[in-house]
């Protein structure tokens, strides 16, 4: 079965089935019960499942996310809401030397099953302090898992494998995706954690994207198609569990790699992607990897100004172009 | 000073905030909005108790620090229009704006951070011997950030000149402070830090002015920090387009009598009134001006994007 | 229980700790210790409140809260020596160290952040219903860290069976409390949240025990956190090594005086000195033996370095 | 004029510069005043400089380094310390949020002219909370420099730099190196930020390091010398300015690479390097890019698994071999 559901309304589908399918879960954060969520992701599931297992906490994300690790390690399933990614680091030493540690440093004794849910990417006059993509910094992080879902069902479809794992997730939207609109297959099983996937096969060129830029890979993959240049994009969905043997096989075939993210380029996760194909995939390319990002600059709330730094359809088209010239 | 001079500033500021929604909705300001009506008395008061050199930090709803501390009102409506304001550019646009040229360390969308940031220029006071104090304003929903805390004991024991203006309207986004803390009033916390706390009435510019000016002086003492709890209430939603269905029926209805500027109309006789009518009229022409100046401002030169991340 | 078994117990933690510094000493420990000599009626007290169940969560000063928890003595020595132990297998060593059997939700070395932690084992308890309460022990330096703010009030609004201990040895690392907080007592800072706040003889077993227990009945029942500060001394070192050059003369040697075991020993008659000589020499051979059994355990092995990121 | 310094004693050598050539300089920290710091770094400096210049903050990392913005958008140029680079993670909010985003976001109207200085890496048992290389997270901040001295003279020269930058500059020093001595140039004028150095020439592999894995490569660069390897090792310095240049000339004569580091792999510093090699070295490469890093996991604290983690000069061997023979 598949319904056609917005983004945020596949969210909350996840959620539901979440509070619903495990009597472990909880779920907290600020403005998520009676309120249903700033986004409305989750609308409806105090009315439904009650002040115990869904409520609000004070603005207190360190004090919030080490309760969902406290609680996770001695039975629960919490997830935990961030209501902007950019809050993360408000909390990081919770994420970076609790949440991802624990597991490890205890060899395995304790076990941290939970979901630090968020939202990134810019939009429209947001500034710099509403528009971070920090995927980066998580995946640097070992121990965490991060998913980056890139459509109405992977919201969906990934959230749930999040909820399920023992390990720590985060699981980052993009605010900007929130209202496209798609077909999830509520029905589906709980898929396993990990996975990229061709979303559209191509034999000239291998564009690895994920999050909103997925959408801009594909929208450039249509203009190129019509200059005769055959696009493959790869929506890496995960930046951990890392399935580059997807990106290796793309690239075996194409021969040319391009990396699309929306953070900022220097250190950003396509880094990892090229560095990884600069070793694994040396024989295979032909050309240059090329990265698509945006510059090294806090993001400006201007729209006139986000025009030049936020990485879209158009940037990627460019680099595929030079890519191919190559 | 006194009466007609706060109920023009107050009224600049609601004057300001309603044209800003009006251009939100008409789609001249790209990026959200949180706005202070009912809340003016507080920067207005508080205001009055400060000089130029003395630094005021905000957070994203702190329009009304900027009005009350001088900022320009065009380069304000030019800087949320994503223009190329004399502020900031069009980077910071509504909840991180900020004007060295006037002393306002900002505001902040992270929230509690500005406390921290405002502790620091508490330090420039106090080691340069400027003689400056530095006023930070969160609201209530910041109380329970760390970072308030850390900053707060940080800036008693150096005994830093800050004063902290807690602006209580009872909800932190959709969520009342009631069910955030434990305790009746935030200023309840000042013992932990052993510094002074007080409450007042956050919609009488006059109560808020006594009570900063005390804190001021203080500071400037060189006796260290206080905290200013002002009770006030949010007469519009947390951020344009917040339906506010949290708030019980009547609420704002209720809160629009006693709010800051109803109040004075209340009891104003004839003659009071007609002048606040003048200056009703006045301010709206000058906002107008100000929205007509912003609009003429040039938007930012996407060359220069790139301009300004290192010095 | 009473004085006989706190004395043995008390014994049992000094006797760990002075062991584990001449294995420092001796090259035997890799990693840096933070020891708990004199702080020892802490544990000791809380401990005699709790049962099987009850969460306990301490900072990298929390040796004396496994031993206290009934943490395997041979397996704490091994995890300390960078063997395979059956705690951590040596993964976490002095600092970071737990064991879920003893429902020691563990130590942790970034100050306060164990707090937001056994918040969570507070909420488990409470969702869970099983009667559990969570104790979480941090140091005066720590009530200055956002952390233990924002789990306290937390704790606090959501009436989670939380107790915090606040071992209060005066010093955070080299520095004076005193100079970090402008209160007398951190427990002044409980009203802040809404919680009771009691300050109690750290030195004194009973005293201890009697406060937690209070508090720990208070939580059962779905009252909510309490903060219960523990007076006390550090007799060693901040860490091994530590030379404290920056503590007055005579400093230490009057905390001598009035630590718990010296305590005891003072207050001692002929025949109970008899009884806690024999108690020492007992205790003396229990860890000799953990000694000689943590030497046995094997060194990680390296291959296993890979392991147990992930479930 | 230059003199032997420990490491640690550069540092001390440094601040003792700032605090007395620059009145608007303040030092404060966790047991920096009267104790000195932890490592010593701030010896003596209370005694000559006084509470008014050098004082002890409460253990608020937040607090301080918010603290050290405010003063320094106001007029001070303060010198923050951070006992443990993995105590940044608390304080995460003022360093991204804020410190590195007020200039950019006034349009240039503020600067924040500070340094927070830190110490980072493993040492023998520490555990996963306090064995941290952070410098990736930094070095994807827009807005923040990141220096990563590997010498007692880089300690001393660079500390200095960034104490005259008027950018937010994050000087991690690492803590296994403190005991090391060496010239120090005493004298030496104030440098310009930024370049790396190329501190052993050779012409059939370049090694890229910092901080730490600096000696590590130069150690490396002796034993592949007996076996006819000649590497050439490039110090990095600064993360941030990033010298590529540097890089990209050495490649150019080399024709292989090798990037070294000691924080784990996945997102590091060195997957920026091998993905601008990637990028900019495309044609001069003869070989896949090869990194030198911790494998992914948190740092267990004991040494017989350090020892396994933690990349040596033995590490560095492997990869140059396994790179000169691809
Ligand atoms: C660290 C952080 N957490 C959460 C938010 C989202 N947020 C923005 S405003 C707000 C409510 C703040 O309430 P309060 O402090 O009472 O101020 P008010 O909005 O009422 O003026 C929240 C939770 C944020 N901006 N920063
Ligand atoms: C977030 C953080 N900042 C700084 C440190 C370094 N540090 C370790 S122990 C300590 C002092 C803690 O003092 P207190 O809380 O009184 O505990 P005590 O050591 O006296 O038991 C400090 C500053 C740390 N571990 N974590
Ligand atoms: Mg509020
Ligand atoms: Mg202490």
């Amino acid at each position: 079965m598949s319904e056609s559901l917005r983004y945020i309304q596949a969210v909350n589908a996840a959620l539901t089935w979440a509070l619903d399918s495990r009597t472990d879960t909880v779920y907290f954060g600020e403005d998520v019960a009676l309120p249903g969520g700033p986004f409305g992701a989750t609308k409806g599931l105090h009315k439904r499942f009650g002040s115990d297992r869904i409520f609000d906490t004070p603005i207190s994300e360190t004090g919030f996310l080490g309760m969902a690790l406290g609680a996770a390690m001695t039975g629960l399933r919490p997830i935990a809401e961030i209501m902007y990614a950019d809050f993360s680091f408000v909390a990081m030493d919770q994420i970076v030397n609790q949440i991802a540690t624990i597991h490890y440093s205890s060899a395995g004794r304790w076990k941290a099953p939970l979901v630090i849910r968020m939202q990134q990417g810019y939009s429209p006059g947001a500034c710099a302090q509403h528009s971070h993509s920090p995927e980066a910094y998580f995946a640097h992080t070992a121990g965490l898992r991060v998913a980056l879902p890139a459509t109405p069902d992977d919201a969906y479809q990934m959230l749930r494998t999040a909820v399920v794992s023992d390990d720590p997730v985060v699981v980052a939207e993009a605010r900007m995706l929130y209202p496209t609109r798609g077909p999830v297959r509520t029905d589906a099983p709980v898929e396993e954690i990990g996975g990229a996937r061709v979303v559209r096969p191509g034999a000239d060129v291998t564009v690895v994207a994920w999050s909103r830029m997925v959408s801009a890979a594909l929208d450039a993959a249509e203009t190129l198609a019509a200059d005769g240049v055959d696009v493959e994009v790869v929506d890496l969905r995960w930046l951990n569990p890392l399935d580059f043997d997807t990106v290796a096989a793309s690239v075996a075939r194409t021969g040319r790699l391009v990396v699309a993210h929306e953070a900022n380029l220097t250190g950003g996760f396509g880094a990892e992607i090229a560095a990884r194909a600069a070793a694994e995939c040396f024989a295979d390319l032909r050309a240059p990897v090329a990265r698509v990002a945006a510059p090294d600059v806090p993001m400006p709330a201007a729209p006139a100004l986000q025009a030049v730094v936020v990485p879209e359809a158009a940037t990627v088209v460019d680099a595929v172009r030079r890519t191919v010239r190559a | 000073m006194g009466l007609p001079d706060d109920y023009r500033l107050m009224a600049r500021i609601r004057r300001f905030e309603e044209r800003l929604a009006a251009l939100k909705d008409a789609g001249e300001i790209p990026g959200s909005i949180h706005l202070c009506n009912g809340q003016e008395a507080i920067p207005v008061g508080a205001s009055r108790a400060l000089r130029d050199g003395d630094f005021v930090t905000a957070t994203y709803r702190g329009h009304g620090w900027a009005v009350a501390r001088g900022v320009d009102l065009a380069g304000l409506f030019a800087e949320m229009m994503g223009r190329d304001s004399a502020l900031c550019g069009g980077r910071a646009a509504s909840p991180y704006l900020s004007d060295p040229g006037r002393w306002f360390v900002g505001e902040n969308s992270i929230v509690g951070a500005g406390v921290p940031i405002a502790t620091g220029a508490a330090l420039t006071a106090q080691r340069t011997g400027s003689g400056a104090v530095s006023v930070v304003s969160i609201g209530d929903g910041a109380m329970n950030q760390g970072n308030v805390h850390e900053a707060l004991n940080m800036a008693a024991v150096l005994d830093l000149p800050l004063v902290l203006v807690v602006e209580n309207n009872v909800y932190s986004e959709m969520s009342r402070i009631s069910d955030m803390v434990r305790v009746k009033q935030l200023a309840e916390r000042a013992p932990a830090y052993g510094v002074p706390g007080r409450v007042v009435d956050g919609n009488d510019p006059a109560a808020v002015h006594e009570a900063v000016a005390e804190a001021v002086e203080r500071a400037r003492e060189g006796s260290g920090p206080s905290i200013v709890e002002a009770m006030t209430e949010r007469l519009v939603g947390h951020y344009s387009g917040d339906a506010q269905h949290y708030r019980p029926a009547g609420e704002i209805a209720a809160a629009r009598q006693r709010e800051p500027l109803a109040r004075v109309r209340a009891a104003a006789d004839a003659e009071l009134t007609a002048r606040l009518d003048a200056i009703d009229a006045e301010v709206a022409a000058e906002i107008e001006a100000a929205v007509t100046a912003a609009r003429a401002v040039p938007y930012p030169d996407p060359a220069t994007a790139k301009e300004h991340v290192y010095v």
